[in-house]
């Protein structure tokens, strides 16, 4: 019916406007999704707070005290702090660097890797494809905690440094994730190639490079960006997990899950709740603003919903 | 339809033998093993090599392959060094109580999100619609020890309503109903947790499904034959939408079975993921090995099960 | 008589059907089923039958769009199916196809006037003034105005569309376009248009086209030769003026009457064509309209009949005629 | 002269987009006598499918609304029922058919289910009655072992076949109104045949009246009793089938007529109207077609011209060549 109601006609005092590019218009359709827009400020603000919030600090991630140790939220300690007398809020923030870097390095991985071997598949298909799709469903059938949790460990026995670790760990959650773009990317690309655009390169002669930069991947990035947006919750969650417990990012470099580890002891669980609190909640704030930044940008670049 | 089961068991087998390789190069990169880790100081270097070699734990990392991946052929998963058992036997005893909870959570997790997924998109843009969606964001980023832990905090340990962690209270030598009452107050709060974090993704899911559907020509047609709105929407668009939905169900086979981890290390429920976590403390390899491949099939056997499910649930599919 | 430019001989194109166990081919959709004929310089060749007879594949199968099954397309005297593909790649410009759907043809991220002149920049026209000039120029033939070369494709209706991609095959100088149904996801007063433009252009650039439609009018007022078919196969084929006049097939005198004419005083003489079209993964034995044909006899269900010349360039294939 | 069975007193429906308003209906009164076929005609986006389901209000809303205006269906204003009176109307007395046969039926339900569903409805038959009733039906439809397709599903069926049987769920309940929606259009031509067929067999067996909207003149000249011709959400011509094709009046009828070619009569050049739809979206207090039609005046771009007859009652357009004031005020 609306095939009915809407032809895209152009008028004549349209001639005035100004080119209106695919990606402005997606900017358009994405500042005008509410939830998008609230989860894009908080993401901003989690990034300000873990990024610039460290240098207003009075405190030192080295003030050991232990006269200040496991002080309830105050005037000085804004969220308390720890057995050590470290400042909470401070290394939460520190903690926040990590979580949040070790999210975003995950998923360039992710999809360096992904998309690489996705469109590999898709444009060149026959026996690449079936090969690269192959191993896919192996990586797909590995349970991924489970191995995340072996790795952990084995990262432990190996006995890296603590501050070498979350490089491993990137690389590893970063591994392990590539299926699900691999196949996104792959998908878009078989169903590009049945359209008729692509049919048209072919008749126009045109290049492998032109029809690869210029009509298959254009087409392919905005698939990639929403899965890649959305991953980057699920390699924090990863993360925060492996650390939480114990075999992830840890101490003394804070990352979100192993400050909330602090719960494993009875004590600070039920007495000193900012111990833990506090970390969870960046966590909780961080993933479900970037599953809205992910959401409102499906719908910002899915060119099927016209608005 | 047999088949085509025949030929997916059949294309398992490759897919079987990949993950096996790299579930054992994983584990194989380990130093130390079972022996290393339970060190007994008392133990001379002499016993500690002959304990190695009754376990096969001194040959070359290929050869421990094909023995391990041999005896898998056979049906023998090995023995869990750390429970003196068969690795079988050790899954069967646990994997029932991860089973409890997983069944629960499905049950309610799928009735709440087909309720919720249904109404929000009956009506798009209402205000129930939008608290739904907001709801959906967070149960999709929750977190799950951090929600467990603060469940824990607020709900057991500072109003006192749910025991605090285990299965069963321990001293309690109750019977019958009284001890189905005792695992349900435990069970409550794992199972509730478990229902937030699946529900978020599947009520999204029905919502999305349901919208496509009441987009469809025919929901037109059934409206045109005058038809009232319920059996519009439960007759002709759920049944619809519930295709697509009903290969979920496949998928949710090794999380049916394969245990919560986190979750149960969390609520210290004995299920066999809560084993598996302490297996690794341990470096019990054979238990290791034998429980991610358990979970390798059961992802494999999913994924076969939601596709068969979609041919029997959709008439438009014949499976070959 | 006139230079063959495109020659077709015994094409086949089958779309195999997997089952079984191993997902071995278990039949074919036999899409082009033997099918021969030839296209002369300056002609233009209709194409006509209902979805599923091969119209289609045959436009795209002899331009190398996918890939025969069998058969030989010669063009200009190359087989196009043993060029290399860089050989094949130059010679593309020569053979050019616009094609049916007017959303789906354009690439929804790339500049009207870039897609229309990027095809230049990968056949050696490197002069970037010299692209702009020609693209405003075929842009003008084509009838789009030239402050539309940095629009996006959204920003146009259903003809204009179909304008651009006219525009984009002509700025290679084709001498051969293959046109796939290009008016029939149009309005009428649109079609009038795009049909005026494609005949005006085939006047002034002696260009040879295989219009491929389903609308028989269409096809009789732009075409110069006809071709019809059904599940595959050929079933007639002559110059225009005789075939409208003297159809032979049961077949084409079925489609022909079955057109709804806009004269409510005209009298009908319909044959109506009974039961559905069968299905091209397994059509029916011997003539393979049989099962619907008005005058089918036994001879039709066992024996396939020879597609022959009954005179006058008139060829059909049919056991009756 | 038959009884006026609907009637359509300047109805409006608009569509609210996030560019304006789109008024797809635009004050459009006619009437659809009993036992008549009216076809309303008219290109992509000139109203004619929303005037339809206006008819049947299942315009969608948001971003649809019938914002005035009056349908009357034997005297009664149909748009101020209430929801459940009207559904007791659909699919009863007015049925519909649509344009996609492939997705008008539910693919997982049996044929036979759903044709079995309105009579069970709105005739309160039950399962075994409603089944003997349903087989008639198929038959009346022209498919034959109707047992079988009772059983079966949708896909299992061609184009034509389920076209068929969306006829025959439309009459199940002997409407008084069916409203075919381009019931062609996605058919080939001899399926279409076949189908045009049975809907004028049915049409004299049944005495229904018919709204058959279509993009095609062909179409029109085979089936209909009065036309009514569209342009951008307003009439603008209507007339008995052979004086409009005989004497149409509205340049843009005459253009349509003129655009299509037909077959044996071979022309040099076709007609072609200049130019393409105006945009929907808040079109100015004029003569839509002005900008693409050969005989514009300036009156023709400030101001709309009346609707009436110029002439013979029953034919009327709306143009201002026939029209005495032809100055700008």
């Amino acid at each position: 019916m609306s095939a009915d109601v809407m032809p895209i006609t152009e008028n004549k005092n349209t001639k005035a406007k100004a080119v209106d590019t695919p990606w402005k218009t997606a900017m358009r359709r994405f500042t005008r999704n509410k939830l998008a827009v609230i989860g894009f400020i908080m993401i901003v603000f989690m990034f300000i707070l873990c990024f610039i919030g460290p240098l207003f600090s009075p405190h030192n991630l080295f003030d050991y005290s232990l006269k200040n140790k496991n002080l309830a939220p105050n005037g000085t300690y804004w969220l308390g702090t720890d057995k050590l007398g470290r400042d909470i809020l401070l290394r939460m923030m520190l903690a926040g660097r990590i979580s949040l870097l070790v999210g975003l390095v995950a998923t360039c991985i992710t999809v360096m890797i992904g998309a690489t071997l996705g469109a590999v598949a898709g444009f060149y298909g026959k026996l690449v494809d079936n090969l690269i799709m192959r191993v896919a469903d192996i990586f797909m059938a590995l349970p991924s905690l489970p191995i995340l949790i072996i790795l952990g460990a084995v990262l432990s026995d190996l006995k890296v440094h603590p501050s070498s670790r979350i490089y491993y760990l990137m690389v590893i959650i970063g591994v392990l994730n590539w299926t699900t773009l691999a196949r996104l990317v792959r998908g878009q690309i078989l169903t590009l190639r049945e359209q008729e655009f692509m049919q048209a390169t072919e008749a126009l002669g045109l290049k492998d490079k032109r029809k690869i930069f210029k009509h298959l991947l254009p087409n392919t990035i905005p698939v990639i960006i929403v899965a890649a947006t959305l991953s980057v919750a699920g390699a924090i969650l990863s993360e925060s997990a492996l650390s939480f417990l114990g075999i992830g990012v840890v101490p003394p470099t804070p990352s979100w899950g192993n400050m909330i580890s602090a719960a494993n002891n009875l004590i600070d669980f039920r007495k000193r709740p900012w111990l833990w609190i506090p970390p969870g909640m960046c966590i909780l704030i961080t993933s479900v603003a970037i599953n809205l930044i992910g959401d409102g940008l499906r719908d910002a670049l899915d060119p099927k919903t016209k608005k | 339809m047999k088949q085509y089961i025949i030929r997916r068991l059949l294309q398992m087998i490759p897919t079987l033998i990949g993950i096996s390789i790299i579930i054992f190069a994983i584990s194989a990169m380990v130093p130390g093993d079972y022996i290393t880790a339970r060190a007994n100081p008392n133990m001379s270097i002499e016993k500690q090599e002959q304990l190695r070699s009754i376990y096969g734990l001194d040959k070359p990392d290929y050869q421990r392959y094909f023995i391990w991946a041999g005896n898998m052929v056979k049906g023998n998963f090995g023995d869990s060094m750390q429970h003196k058992q068969p690795v079988t036997t050790v899954i069967n005893t646990y994997v029932w109580n991860s089973f409890i909870i997983g069944i629960f959570a499905l049950f309610f997790s799928w009735f709440i999100a087909m309720i919720t997924g249904i109404f929000s998109a009956k009506f798009q843009y209402s205000f129930f619609d939008k608290i739904v969606t907001l709801l959906v964001f967070i149960c999709m980023s929750l977190p799950s020890f951090f929600i467990g832990l603060l469940l824990i905090k607020f709900f057991a340990l500072d109003m006192k309503l749910f025991p605090v962690g285990g299965m069963i209270t321990s001293g309690l030598n109750a019977r019958g109903w009284e001890y189905f009452i005792d695992v349900l107050k435990h069970s409550f709060l794992p199972i509730m947790v478990l229902t937030m974090l699946s529900t978020g993704s599947l009520t999204r899911y029905f919502r999305t499904s349901m919208l496509e559907v009441i987009r469809q020509d025919y929901i037109r047609t059934a409206r045109a034959k005058g038809l009232k709105e319920r059996t519009v929407i439960f007759k002709h668009a759920f049944r619809n939408a519930m295709i697509p939905a009903i290969t979920l169900l496949g998928f949710e086979l090794p999380g049916l079975f394969g245990g919560a981890m986190i979750l149960e290390q969390i609520f210290v429920w004995p299920g066999v993921g809560h084993i598996y976590l302490n297996s690794i403390n341990m470096r019990d390899y054979p238990f290791m090995l034998g429980f991610t491949i358990f979970l390798a099939m059961l992802t494999l056997l999913g994924n076969l099960l939601a596709d068969v499910l979609y041919g029997i649930a959709d008439p438009r599919i014949r499976l070959k | 008589m006139k230079e063959v430019l495109m020659q077709v001989d015994n094409l086949k194109k089958y779309f195999p059907i997997t089952g079984g166990v191993f997902q071995r081919t278990v039949g074919h959709v036999k899409a082009v089923d033997d099918v021969s004929f030839r296209i002369h310089r300056g002609e233009s060749l209709g194409l006509v039958g209902e979805s599923g007879c091969g119209k289609s594949t045959i436009g795209r199968t002899i331009l190398r769009l996918n890939e025969k099954t069998e058969g030989t397309v010669l063009f200009q005297g190359n087989d196009i199916y043993s060029l290399p593909k860089e050989e094949l790649r130059r010679m593309r410009p020569k053979m050019q196809i616009v094609f049916q759907d007017p959303f789906s043809s354009l690439n929804p991220r790339i500049k009207v006037g870039q897609a229309i002149g990027e095809a230049l920049y990968d056949h050696g026209v490197t002069d970037s003034k010299i692209i702009r000039e020609r693209v405003l120029e075929t842009m003008n033939i084509c009838g789009l105005a030239s402050y539309q070369y940095d629009r996006y494709p959204h920003e146009f209706s259903g003809g204009q569309r179909q304008r651009i991609g006219i525009a984009r095959a002509l700025i290679m100088n084709p001498e051969f376009i293959v046109a796939d149904e290009p008016v029939s996801a149009l309005d009428v007063s649109i079609q009038a248009q795009i049909i005026n433009l494609l005949s005006d252009l085939q006047r002034d650039k002696q260009l040879t086209y295989l219009f491929i439609s389903h609308d028989l009018s269409v096809v009789e007022h732009l075409c110069d030769r006809v071709g019809v078919m059904y599940l595959g196969s050929m079933v007639e084929m002559s110059s225009t003026e005789e075939l409208f006049r003297n159809p032979l097939h049961p077949y084409t005198k079925a489609l022909m009457s079955a057109i709804p004419i806009p004269d409510p005083t005209y009298k009908r003489d319909r044959i109506v064509l009974q039961g559905d079209i069968p299905s091209p993964a397994n059509p029916p034995s011997g003539c393979k309209f049989h099962t619907r044909c008005p005058i089918a006899s036994d001879i039709c269900k066992q024996q396939a009949p020879e597609y022959r010349d009954v005179g006058n360039d008139h060829l059909v294939a049919c056991h009756f005629v | 002269m038959a009884k006026d069975l609907v009637e359509f007193r300047n109805l409006e429906t608009h569509f609210q987009t996030t560019a304006g308003t789109v008024k797809a209906v635009d004050n459009v009164s006619f009437i659809i006598r009993e036992g008549e076929t009216l076809c309303v005609v008219g290109e992509s986006g000139c109203g004619k499918s929303v005037t339809a389901m206006s008819l049947m209000q299942l315009i969608e809303s948001p971003p649809g609304k019938i914002v005035g205006g009056e349908i009357l269906f034997e005297g009664e204003d149909l748009l101020k029922l209430s929801k459940r009176e009207m559904s007791r109307i659909r699919g009863n007395q007015i049925s519909m058919i649509f344009q996609e046969p492939m997705s008008s039926l539910n693919p997982v339900l049996t044929i036979g289910n759903q044709i079995s569903e309105p009579l069970m409805l709105h005739m309160l038959l039950d399962r075994k009655a409603a089944k003997k009733r349903a087989i008639e039906l198929i038959n009346l439809v022209g498919i034959s072992r109707p047992e079988k397709i009772f059983d079966s599903y949708p896909h299992e069926l061609s184009g034509g076949m389920r076209q068929r049987i969306m006829i025959a769920i439309a009459l199940s309940c002997d409407p008084k109104l069916l409203i075919a929606d381009e019931p062609t259009t996605a058919l080939d031509v001899t399926i279409q045949a076949q189908i045009l067929d049975l809907m004028r067999d049915i049409k004299q067996k049944l005495n229904t009246s018919i709204l058959l909207i279509t993009h095609d003149l062909g179409v029109v000249a085979e089936m209909a009793d009065y036309v009514v011709v569209m342009y951008a959400g307003k009439v603008i011509e209507e007339a008995p089938v052979l004086e409009l094709f005989q004497d149409p009046q509205h340049p843009y009828t005459k253009g349509l007529l003129k655009a299509k070619p037909i077959i044996n009569q071979k022309q040099e050049r076709l007609y072609s109207i200049p130019g393409q739809v105006p945009n929907p979206i808040d079109l100015e207090d004029n003569c839509h077609f002005h900008d693409r039609c050969e005989f514009c005046m300036d009156i023709c771009k400030v101001k709309q011209p009346p609707f009436r007859s110029h002439g013979k009652d029953t034919h009327k357009s709306a143009c201002w060549l026939y029209e005495e004031e032809r100055e700008v005020l």
